[in-house]
């Protein structure tokens, strides 16, 4: 295991624990938030899934596009989306990302290349196909990133969209985060066999399996995908293995809408991918003090960011029918 | 009779049903779910097995066409959509194949199969978790589509749609589930496309559906205490609605206000104002109002929601309205 | 000034909008074809290049996403349906995404791509190669439809709705391809939400869309034989449509025939006849009559295409109808 | 090649070609009455392909289903759908399968399990797999078979419903007619691999490729396949490759909606699987003049079936309306 992280820099092994715990003290403080009873909108935490966002986005460039769904806090994070706005769109309010329009499933940073995450499954793959042919069409070296989960496979946009890209061949990157289940449905009981990678075979493209909760293994993996994106070389399929810790909706533990997964969970939680980074560093000589300053830097920006969002006015009512329609000539949001 | 909840009477449906007839069978996502369908399909699979209790992949398009394509070949299924939202990937087998079938085979064969979605929003869910787009498919020919607003109904037009022979679209509403009313224990159907007066008055007809009906019922007690007597028509079925009620009632009131918990330009309120402006238009004393969904997707914001969302004094303002000009 | 045919005013625009604006590109399927879309596409392939030109795998739904997502990333796509029939396998990306991006992220990013669909029928092809669906997609808030009836307006329509920022649903009729007028050689555009008034007259408004337009005019040259007056007007946008310019010829007329080759029920001519019938009211002498198709799947032998389809004396019947009553 | 028909007996191989001459003849008849006009309706025609049509359709009983699409002539013909019903049809007769509503793009025969063939691409492969849910919910041996061209795997819910089917082991049989071209495109220019068979692995289903030319390879690769569906082994994607001869639609022969393909035919006519197949019969002893006479009774229905047709009367215009809705409790096309 330990051999994954062998090439990478001291540096880098530090952003990507620091990318990961960021994530996950932002959704921890999410979960107890929603327990408390501020936070309102569906949230769907992606405790136990860190590795992916941070691997793959340190694998890019600000001006690349990601694209994410209903659990996409840790992308957003990753991605270098403001803390501050998605907290306060997920407290519903005015200074949002989405100015309250969106909630936790529709979070947004075209600053950084985020252009929109929704929770309908798998939609925002087709789009990714999109920006990755935008991108080849400007001739820019951008990539664009889809996450997704194991469920999204199943949806047949998914499937058209890796044979479009795969035809030409677009600079995209399909990251498909199998955490075993959609929503109560394990697995297998939602296809044949666990092989998901095999689709990139079937449609003509790279695909790989890789250990989802092995952050420097999906930083290596991305970093590859993206350089052969850059080169021309065409998409990528890979597929993360990892597993979500809580609720499918929600901060539940133990539950998952209905699914005892007790068992699982507990196979699961020594794999934890934050931990793991963070034995890692220890390994290779960061000081103990260091990493308590970092997570502690963390925790402040993280209580401030629920400072503000508290804060901050709601949504103007008089506003409510703004933005339907998008001012003449549409956003410029070319990057 | 006993009291049960909207979705007691809609599980209660579909038990009987998979008694019944051997033919039936559930398909869609969530049915193994305690809380996906509410209580609305709790522990059927327990109760029927999960061969006729059919959960499935997240494959909207296939999961419908599969239903149709069982329907095709003898089968009764109810395939079932935890949101209309979602439907929306099921357009083509629904629209293009289940609508057309026993038309373009001229009747040797057809598609009797029941699409059930959910409309399910508010609780900062958002636009994509929201959409009431009943409109959407009463345009289309060889569909038809009912909406219950109460539990009697939820059971009966269940009934009646899993054995009308012909695609419907069952359309039920989360913020109903938990209504409570008589429901008889025996099987029995709510005749599609009869609609139903839920009070009577002589002053305004107020034409309601789904979640509107109770809405209406509120905004008729307190238009009562001012002394103004409204008729409540529950459409029930959308497509095809029951022109003769509406009519009649109109005969009497000359004046019509429809509540549409949906988006108001090219909603079912349009169609029942054109049919009325066309077919009765000497009877209309007043301008027709429509109380929709202003058209614009519905934001998360509990703020916005309040504002966005429709409520009795919406329908109150409107009945004024008709009232004054 | 030139005339050109319906289907090479569109194909102009094509080239012009393609010529001045690095962002745009076509996708879809047929674009390599020499008979996919008429001569509306031909051969832009050669004169500007397949990486512009780019035709498709049989993948509607993510060729129309890529499309929106090509949009989101800044370009400015066309994505093109040969038949709308097929578009319906792409209604989750239009309807869920497209329509609802702007509103969802408060306008920080937005969705301009033009949605090209094609209505194709007669010829026998029957249900699934027939479909005009414009009332479906009126309803969606965030979406805009336009429909052109003319050369002019194909080639100024299509300007504007690359330009307009929004995704525009962009219909034409292939019953319209060989219609000749004049159109300008500059690029111009024509506003999107503004009809027009193609005959004046004071006795009936007949509101007419797309192919019905040509049928409105001939229909007003027989009525003007027996002495009636009617003013035709070419509605052009169907969403956002010109309600006052409906509303100055109702003014005159008191009368409003609407004429759209869809079906009937929750079609289009249904939100103009409910809106006319909410707000103005009292300018309406007589009740609406809609001109539309029954509700009927297309059929497809010649025989039954001749009496389904819609023809002038479909209109003057309705003119007479309104006059009557 | 000839080993193919090792194993078949005289009298099954006899009635695989007359199956598929049957098809040639009335697909060369119909092609003959489009180009004088007769015909209306868009006809797709099947010529080049009748071994696949012929080769399953031998390995089905008479209540398995058979799904189709927009070229669908030779399979309504092999399944043993009425031939004088399907020419009305396509003449648009009252006496027509269809009663006229349907044309040669919409064709039935649920007597003898073809439950309705449409043109929407891949339209009726969820609907196969449904009626093979439906199959195994009545526990009947039915199995349920979608014929579909190369075009209709870039539709996502082709991958959906072999996904779909693969987790429930349904009696399916997915029927790739690969012939090469979806209208004008090539495979190439719609996929990045010419490789449509490995998908069923993709979905964990069994998958093959075989010469769709070759009837006998294709009427075993068919049995074997509704062995193991009836057998409750789930179902198989078999991918036969063939060649259209005639354009897209229509009868032309030389050009193909704008892609000039002559060198390709010139590849392909020799591989003629009518041919192939009287080739075959003569090697194992079949009479010239059997042949000739089985040919001129092919001949006679089918000139018969144009006659009916053209005496048959056009559908009463006054039953337009009718057949829009179902009367009630639905048809009983239980089979
Ligand atoms: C089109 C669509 N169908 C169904 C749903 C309901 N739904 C929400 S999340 C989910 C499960 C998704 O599973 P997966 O893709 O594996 O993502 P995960 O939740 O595991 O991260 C489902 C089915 C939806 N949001 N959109
Ligand atoms: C959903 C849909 N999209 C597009 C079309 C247009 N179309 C008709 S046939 C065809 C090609 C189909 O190719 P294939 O599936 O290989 O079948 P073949 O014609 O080769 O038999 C296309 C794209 C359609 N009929 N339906
Ligand atoms: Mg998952
Ligand atoms: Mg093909």
């Amino acid at each position: 295991m330990e051999s994954s992280t062998a090439g990478l820099s001291m540096k880098l092994l530090q952003d990507l624990y620091r990318s990961m715990l960021r994530i996950r003290l932002f959704e921890e403080q999410v979960a107890d938030l929603v327990e408390g009873g501020e936070i309102k909108t569906p949230c769907h935490l992606y405790i136990g899934q860190e590795a992916i966002a941070a691997g793959v986005c340190a694998a890019l460039e600000q001006e690349d596009y990601v694209w994410g769904g209903h659990r996409s806090h840790g992308h957003y994070l990753a991605k270098g989306g403001d803390l501050r706005s998605m907290m306060a769109e997920i407290f519903g309010k005015a200074t949002g990302c989405s100015k309250g329009r969106g909630g936790s499933m529709h979070v947004v940073a075209p600053e950084v290349g985020i252009m929109g995450t929704v929770p309908l499954v798998a939609a925002t793959i087709p789009l990714a196909a999109g920006a990755g042919l935008a991108a080849k069409l400007r001739g820019s070296r951008q990539v664009s990133v889809a996450f997704f989960g194991d469920g999204a496979t199943e949806e047949g946009h998914f499937h058209e969209s890796v044979n479009f890209a795969a035809v030409y061949r677009l600079p995209v990157i399909f990251v498909c985060e199998n955490n075993f289940y959609a929503s109560h449905m394990q697995l297998l009981q939602r296809r044949a066999e666990d092989n998901i990678w095999k689709t990139g075979e079937a449609h003509g493209i790279h695909g790989v399996r890789l250990d989802g909760n092995d952050v420097a293994a999906v930083y290596s993996a991305a970093c590859e995908a993206t350089e052969r994106a850059r080169a021309g070389e065409g998409p990528a399929l890979l597929e993360c293995r990892t597993y979500r810790w809580r609720g499918h909706v929600g901060p539940a533990w133990d539950m998952d809408v209905g699914v005892l997964r007790k068992d699982e969970l507990k196979d699961w939680l020594p794999k934890d991918p934050v931990a793991r980074a963070r034995a890692q560093l220890l390994d290779r000589g960061a000081g103990q003090e260091h990493l308590a300053e970092v997570e502690h830097a963390l925790r402040e920006e993280i209580e401030a960011a629920v400072t503000f969002a508290r804060q901050s006015p709601p949504p103007d009512v008089s506003e409510l029918t703004e933005h339907v329609y998008a001012s003449r000539g549409g956003s410029a949001c070319e990057t | 009779m006993r009291n049960l909840s909207y979705a007691q009477a809609i599980r209660e449906a579909h038990a009987q049903l998979l008694e019944s007839d051997p033919r039936v069978f559930v398909l869609g996502q969530g049915l193994w779910s305690p809380w996906y369908a509410g209580t609305s399909l709790k522990d059927l699979d327990k109760e029927f097995g999960r061969d006729r209790i059919v959960d499935s992949p997240v494959s909207e398009n296939a999961t419908t066409g599969a239903a149709i394509g069982a329907a095709i070949a003898g089968m009764r299924p109810i395939v079932f959509h935890p949101r209309m939202d979602f439907m929306l990937l099921a357009v083509d087998p629904i629209v293009n194949q289940a609508a057309n079938w026993s038309y373009l085979f001229a009747g040797r064969v057809s598609a009797p199969v029941v699409i059930r979605s959910v409309i399910n929003r508010g609780g900062e869910q958002g636009a994509q978790h929201s959409q009431a787009l009943q409109a959407f498919f009463a345009h289309i020919p060889g569909l038809k589509v009912v909406m219950p607003g109460t539990p009697y109904d939820a059971k009966g037009l269940l009934i009646a749609a899993v054995r009308d022979g012909n695609p419907v679209l069952y359309i039920d509403d989360r913020w109903l589930y938990e209504e409570a009313g008589e429901v008889p224990e025996e099987m029995y159907e709510v005749s599609i496309g009869k609609g139903a007066v839920r009070r009577h008055g002589a002053d305004v007809t107020i034409v309601a559906i789904s979640t509107m009906v109770r809405e209406a019922l509120k905004a008729g007690e307190s238009l009562e205490q001012r002394g103004i007597h409204a008729e409540v028509i529950d459409l029930r079925s959308v497509k095809p609605w029951d022109r003769d009620l509406v009519f009649s009632s109109i005969g009497k009131t000359g004046r019509l206000v429809v509540a549409d918990a949906a988006w108001k330009t090219g909603g079912v309120g349009a169609e029942i104002s054109a049919t009325v402006a066309g077919e009765v238009f000497r009877m209309l004393k007043a301008p027709i109002v429509r109380v929709c969904l202003p058209d614009v997707p519905a934001p998360t914001s509990a703020s916005l929601e309040r504002v966005y969302y429709l409520g009795s004094d919406d329908i109150v303002s409107a009945v004024e309205k008709v009232l004054a000009s």
